[in-house]
């Protein structure tokens, strides 16, 4: 379980990216954070691997505040997947997924057996395994990457907008394999989008922010759907809705 | 025995059994004259048992010296008018004896100049043929009766040396302008002299271009330019007895026609200084 | 050609001289500017003072540097050190806004998920920012590594002898041909730094394409005109 | 005296501030020299280097061409040509322009070339002529980087005139040529301090020039924080569909 | 009207783009291109204002082969807005819209009066007329795009995915703005995008392409919806539709 109470994130520069944020992340679930750019998702994403730290306020992690934790093992220990998939550029793809592991220095040739096996987690074909990410498509790419956030074999895994740069079609196909992949392993993910439509498909629980990093809204999707809390939720809603009047 | 013409490898050795410690370093002015006598010397030296290395292309008189006080050098040909008044800028001696023997006590410390050669070779003032007979002039002196403004061609030193620019003027009441060329007196020189860029030149007594080019040099009624036999300036501490007796067996060998006939396989057959050296040294019968 | 028989032990070792004479400079001024570099990036006040100590320091010209060196740094005036000195000075002008921007140009992304999945702030350098960078620094190194072998040939006006020498003596003597050796030996030194270089810039960065590569040529040639 | 002092004094003495081979000739020659050197190579150099980039034709061999140029010893450069074409300004002068070509030519099309290609197409999509879009597109939005390949050009050339001074040539290099075979530490110091102070005078005015031709537009749109881009994912475009090949 | 006949496109490098496209675009009417990327949907606009020509086959327009028109000239008659707005970055807002009578030889004051109306035309506030494009969001970025579309007033208005790169409520409310224009201004329109329920919002007419710029189906919305002409089409339909059980 992910605890957030009281956080509020104020940027060197002024920008009030969370205001007052209390949340509970269930485990073993996907809770999807949306809402429009800007408002903060990213940053309170990033809070729960230490990326950034918040002005005041506390994350928990399974009832520990995390500001007492090292922050560089605490990132070992939570996969982070995240939009362009963020992969090494000058690293093969089997390296890359075996990033984790080798820096924490299991050998080369264990960590690379494990990193086969996610290949196939993932539904990546081994032959890719010597090529590096400029080689490979977008989809394949953000496979990757989601094969090296699991590495580790970590309990929480963060995922900002994993599919936010591919094709439609690679895009629904992944969602599928995600699906999939969260009924075998039950980890806890934490899944950003700006695309409320992504969120209803894969989250089990909805968090939609205002503006501000303001909650506005924290429930399964039904909820969402059926009881909006303000004007805000319904417009969002409407407006990642199917707007042809031909539906 | 094959020498080597590496002028870096400070290992170049004719014979086996060298003098134990370092090499002699022997350094050479910027320019080819100068240069084929270090090699001449290092290469004598070489024959002898005694390891010697060149370093040639230093500079001018005050950046080799510089050289040879720090150390970078032991040992530099040179020409004992200059010399001297570079050391003793009122120095009166003129015969070639009387500046040598001047110069052996204007040395400073820790420094010595060897037995000087017969040869000799000073800067000298030239005009072309066509100058001296329209102006009438065959020595310093007469150029005061040169209308026009006179330009010199000879190495940028040339403005602040006694015998350059401010002796033609303290000494002969002449007015010139230096074109500063940097080849000691060399091919592009003469070029500005016969091409009419400029109307005296700075040549070198050795070099075969006044004869060639048919150039008149100009005499020096009062003696401005010193004698100037080729000696080495070598310092104390590598100045053994084995060297000084293979050098004093060198100089004793130098003629100034030797001087000339080096110049001309320099400038005009373009061959190298090494081989140049090492060709007159087998003449002379010490190689 | 009875040129080249007569005097090929002498080029052999002014060639030799010179190639000495060239290495330590470029691998200087690279070393120095990797932390010099970061250091640019790091905050406002040390880029500019960086950036333009740079300027100011290539806008020195070669040979009084070459010559007041020894009353500096207190060497002979012959050494050779004096003209090293001041190449390395030079590389590293070059070099600084080059490593720079290389370093700066590093994704951020690849930055940021390189923190994420757990790297240390040293480990990061090396291990991601630095080989990212690469072929930004490869391609300044080869501007670098260019104009130190042809700054080299300076030094034989002090004295410090490398193919350079061969100009002035030819200058001297009238020779033509010594300063053709001079110059083609000096850009067929150029000409294979450059190729030692590039091969072993693929060898270190298997993963640069083309197209990558050539992207950051660009970056640098552009780099190395405000340079 | 140590060598500052010294130059200083020989700086301030006013005998070397009139007469023959004073240093406001030396100055004047110099700066004449250099700037007769820029002229010609940017006639050369500019016209070509927007060649180059407008229509990306002649890339693959002028890059390397001018890679090749900065291998090109100066000095050798310039007594070959002396050797060949005798005294006189036209050998130096030869040898510099070659000099100053490569970073004009390099900032010429680096320039054009680092124009978006986006903006290049949307102005020939609204009906902009292929030398509207050089002269009114292109060469606006290049002119920081024109005037910082000339800007590098001419630190070169003020640089290396003073070596090219080998030559019987007027221009600052001849304090050090003359200071140098009498180890006249004052005057070679002296020349060099004017070298310098030319070469950050000359320097400062590109850098106000460079402010001065930068559009607005661009400056506008200049990310300000030089650190490294901690929030790249906010300034990527949205690409919330597929990405554009 | 714009005439399509037989037209194929290959590029140099040997990419086959188009294939044998017969369409026509009625007047007047908004004809949307969908399609995925690289489908050849940016070539096939291109055509119509000859930034790119074909290999074989005519273009016309209004019965006339552009391939005799002088497409400088063709260019400026015609309105073009991309993704990206591509606006000149060293211009003013105001000199941006007036690009193309200024290239026109129009005086400046009438330009920028006509400019002025046109900034009110697609709602943007006057005051923004001396900013420079960087200035600007990404929304009023892609309205300055629109206006200078417009300035010439063309009979033709070219848009290639022009809302692809600003926020899901701002590109809603540029939709929303498009048929409020073009209710208002009767143009003949041709619109990319990637995006199916984009096409099917604002489309009289919906072209999908499939890879190789092979016409899969063209026909009104309710046509592709109804009687798909084949499984491309119901799946690039359905990969676009809402895909959550909720709904
Ligand atoms: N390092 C930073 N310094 C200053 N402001 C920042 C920083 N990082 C983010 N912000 C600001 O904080 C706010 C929230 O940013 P955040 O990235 O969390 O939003 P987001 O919801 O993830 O947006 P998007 O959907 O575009 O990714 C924004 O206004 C952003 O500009
Ligand atoms: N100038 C060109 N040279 C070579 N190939 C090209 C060129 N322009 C486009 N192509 C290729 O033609 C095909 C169609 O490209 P086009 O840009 O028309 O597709 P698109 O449907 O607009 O794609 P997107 O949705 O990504 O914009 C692609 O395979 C593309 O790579
Ligand atoms: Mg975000
Ligand atoms: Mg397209």
């Amino acid at each position: 379980m992910i605890e957030f109470r009281a956080v509020t994130k104020r940027f060197p520069d002024g920008t009030l990216a969370v205001t007052d944020l209390d949340l509970i992340i269930p485990p073993h679930q996907v809770t999807v954070f949306v809402g429009s750019s800007g408002s903060g998702k990213t940053t309170i994403l990033r809070m729960i691997n230490r990326m950034v730290d918040p002005t005041s306020g506390s994350v928990l992690i399974d009832d520990v505040d995390i500001a007492t934790l090292e922050p560089v093992a605490l990132r070992r220990s939570i996969g982070y997947v995240m939009q362009n998939s963020g992969l090494l550029p000058h690293r093969t793809v089997i390296d890359n997924i075996a990033t984790v592991p080798l820096l924490d220095g299991v050998k080369r040739a264990e960590a690379h057996k494990r990193a086969y096996e996610l290949m196939d987690v993932v539904g990546l074909e081994r032959s890719l395994a010597t090529r590096y990410p400029a080689q490979l498509s977008g989809g394949q790419q953000q496979r990757v990457g989601v094969a090296r956030g699991l590495a580790a074999d970590p309990n929480i895994l963060l995922m900002d907008e994993p599919f936010g740069a591919v094709d439609p079609l690679v895009r629904a196909e992944l969602q599928v394999e995600l699906q999939r992949l969260q009924r075998e392993l039950g980890k806890t993910v934490v899944f950003v989008t700006h695309d409320i439509d992504e969120a209803f498909l894969i989250g089990d629980q909805v968090v939609l922010f205002k503006p501000g990093g303001i909650l506005a809204q924290a429930g399964p999707p039904a909820e969402l759907l059926q009881h909006p809390a303000d004007d805000f939720v319904t417009s969002f809603i409407d407006a990642g809705r199917p707007r042809s009047i031909l539906r | 025995a094959c020498s080597s013409g590496n002028p870096l490898d400070t290992s170049s050795s004719a014979a086996g059994g060298s003098s134990s410690g370092s090499s002699v370093v022997v350094g050479s002015a910027a320019f080819p004259e100068n240069e084929i006598l270090a090699y001449v010397y290092a290469d004598a030296l070489n024959q002898n048992g005694i390891k010697a290395t060149v370093k040639p292309n230093i500079g001018q008189r005050d950046a080799y010296i510089a050289a040879l006080k720090d150390g970078s050098i032991d040992l530099v040909p040179e020409y004992t008018g200059n010399l001297l008044q570079y050391f003793d800028a009122k120095a009166t001696a003129q015969s070639s004896d009387d500046v040598y023997n001047a110069l052996k006590t204007a040395v400073p410390s820790g420094y010595g100049v060897l037995a000087k050669a017969e040869a000799q070779d000073a800067d000298s003032y030239n005009v072309t043929k066509a100058f001296s007979d329209q102006y009438g002039v065959k020595s310093l002196d007469d150029l005061k009766k040169v209308t026009i403004p006179l330009k010199v061609a000879a190495n940028p030193e040339f403005q602040t040396r006694p015998y350059g620019i401010p002796g033609l003027k303290s000494e002969y009441g002449v007015t010139a302008t230096l074109v500063p060329i940097s080849d000691g007196g060399g091919p592009n020189t003469v070029k500005a002299l016969t091409g009419g860029d400029v109307q005296l030149a700075d040549i070198y007594s050795t070099t075969p271009a006044i004869k060639s080019e048919n150039l008149v040099t100009l005499s020096d009624p009062k003696n401005m330019i010193l004698a100037q036999n080729v000696v080495p300036l070598i310092s104390d501490k590598a100045a053994t007895d084995k060297v000084k007796a293979v050098l004093e067996k060198v100089q004793a060998a130098l003629t100034t026609d030797d001087l000339i006939q080096m110049n001309t396989k320099s400038s005009v057959d373009k061959e190298s200084a090494d081989q140049i050296a090492k060709e007159w040294l087998k003449s002379k019968s010490l190689f | 050609m009875n040129w080249f028989a007569e005097n090929w032990q002498q080029l052999l070792a002014y060639t030799a001289a010179h190639v000495g004479l060239s290495i330590p400079p470029i691998v200087v001024g690279f070393a120095l500017s990797l932390p010099l570099g970061w250091l640019a990036n790091r905050y406002r006040a040390s880029r500019g003072i960086l950036l333009s100590g740079a300027g100011i320091l290539y806008a020195i010209p070669s040979l009084p540097l070459f010559v007041l060196l020894p009353s500096i740094i207190g060497t002979k005036i012959l050494d050779p050190m004096n003209v090293e000195v001041a190449l390395s000075l030079y590389a590293l002008a070059l070099m600084l806004r080059t490593t720079a921007d290389g370093l700066a140009a590093v994704d951020g992304d690849v930055k940021l998920s390189a923190t994420a999945v757990g790297y240390g702030a040293w480990r990061r350098f090396f291990g991601v920012e630095l080989p990212l960078a690469g072929p930004v620094l490869l391609a300044g190194l080869r501007v670098v590594s260019v104009s130190t072998v042809s700054l080299v040939t300076i030094g034989s006006v002090i004295g410090v002898n490398s193919l350079g020498f061969y100009f002035l003596d030819g200058y001297q003597r009238d020779f033509p041909l010594e300063v053709w050796v001079g110059i083609v030996g000096t850009l067929i030194i150029a000409l294979v730094f450059d190729g030692v270089l590039t091969l072993g810039g693929r060898l270190l960065m298997p993963w640069t394409t083309g197209r990558a590569a050539r992207r950051a040529m660009r970056k640098v040639s552009m780099a190395a005109v405000n340079a | 005296m140590n060598p500052y002092t010294g130059a200083i004094a020989w700086l301030l003495d006013p005998a070397h501030w009139t007469g023959d081979g004073s240093i406001p000739q030396r100055l004047t020659e110099h700066i004449l020299y250099c700037l007769i050197t820029l002229v010609i190579a940017m006639i050369i150099a500019i016209p070509a280097g927007l060649y180059i980039g407008h229509t990306g034709r002649g890339r693959a061999i002028v890059v390397p061409f001018t890679g090749a140029l900065r291998a090109l010893p100066t000095l050798g450069l310039v007594i070959l040509l002396a050797l060949w074409l005798g005294l006189g300004l036209i050998p130096p002068l030869i040898a510099l322009v070659v000099l100053a070509i490569p970073p004009i030519l390099a900032g010429a099309y680096a320039g054009v070339e680092s124009v978006d290609p986006v903006t290049r197409d949307a102005a020939t999509a609204t009906g902009f002529t292929a030398w509207g879009v050089l002269t009114r597109v292109e060469v606006p939005l290049a002119l920081p980087l024109i005037v910082g390949g000339i800007r590098s050009a001419t630190l070169q050339v003020i640089a290396t005139w003073t070596v090219a001074a080998y030559l019987p040539l007027g221009g600052l290099g001849r304090f050090l040529y003359d200071g140098l075979p009498v180890r006249n530490y004052a005057e070679m110091l002296g020349g060099s301090i004017l070298v310098i102070l030319l070469a950050l005078v000359v320097d400062g005015l590109f850098a106000l020039t460079q402010r001065f031709v930068t559009p607005k537009g661009v400056i506008a749109g200049r990310v300000r924080d030089v650190r490294t881009p901690t929030r790249s994912t906010q300034r990527k475009e949205r690409t919330w569909f597929a990405p554009e090949a």
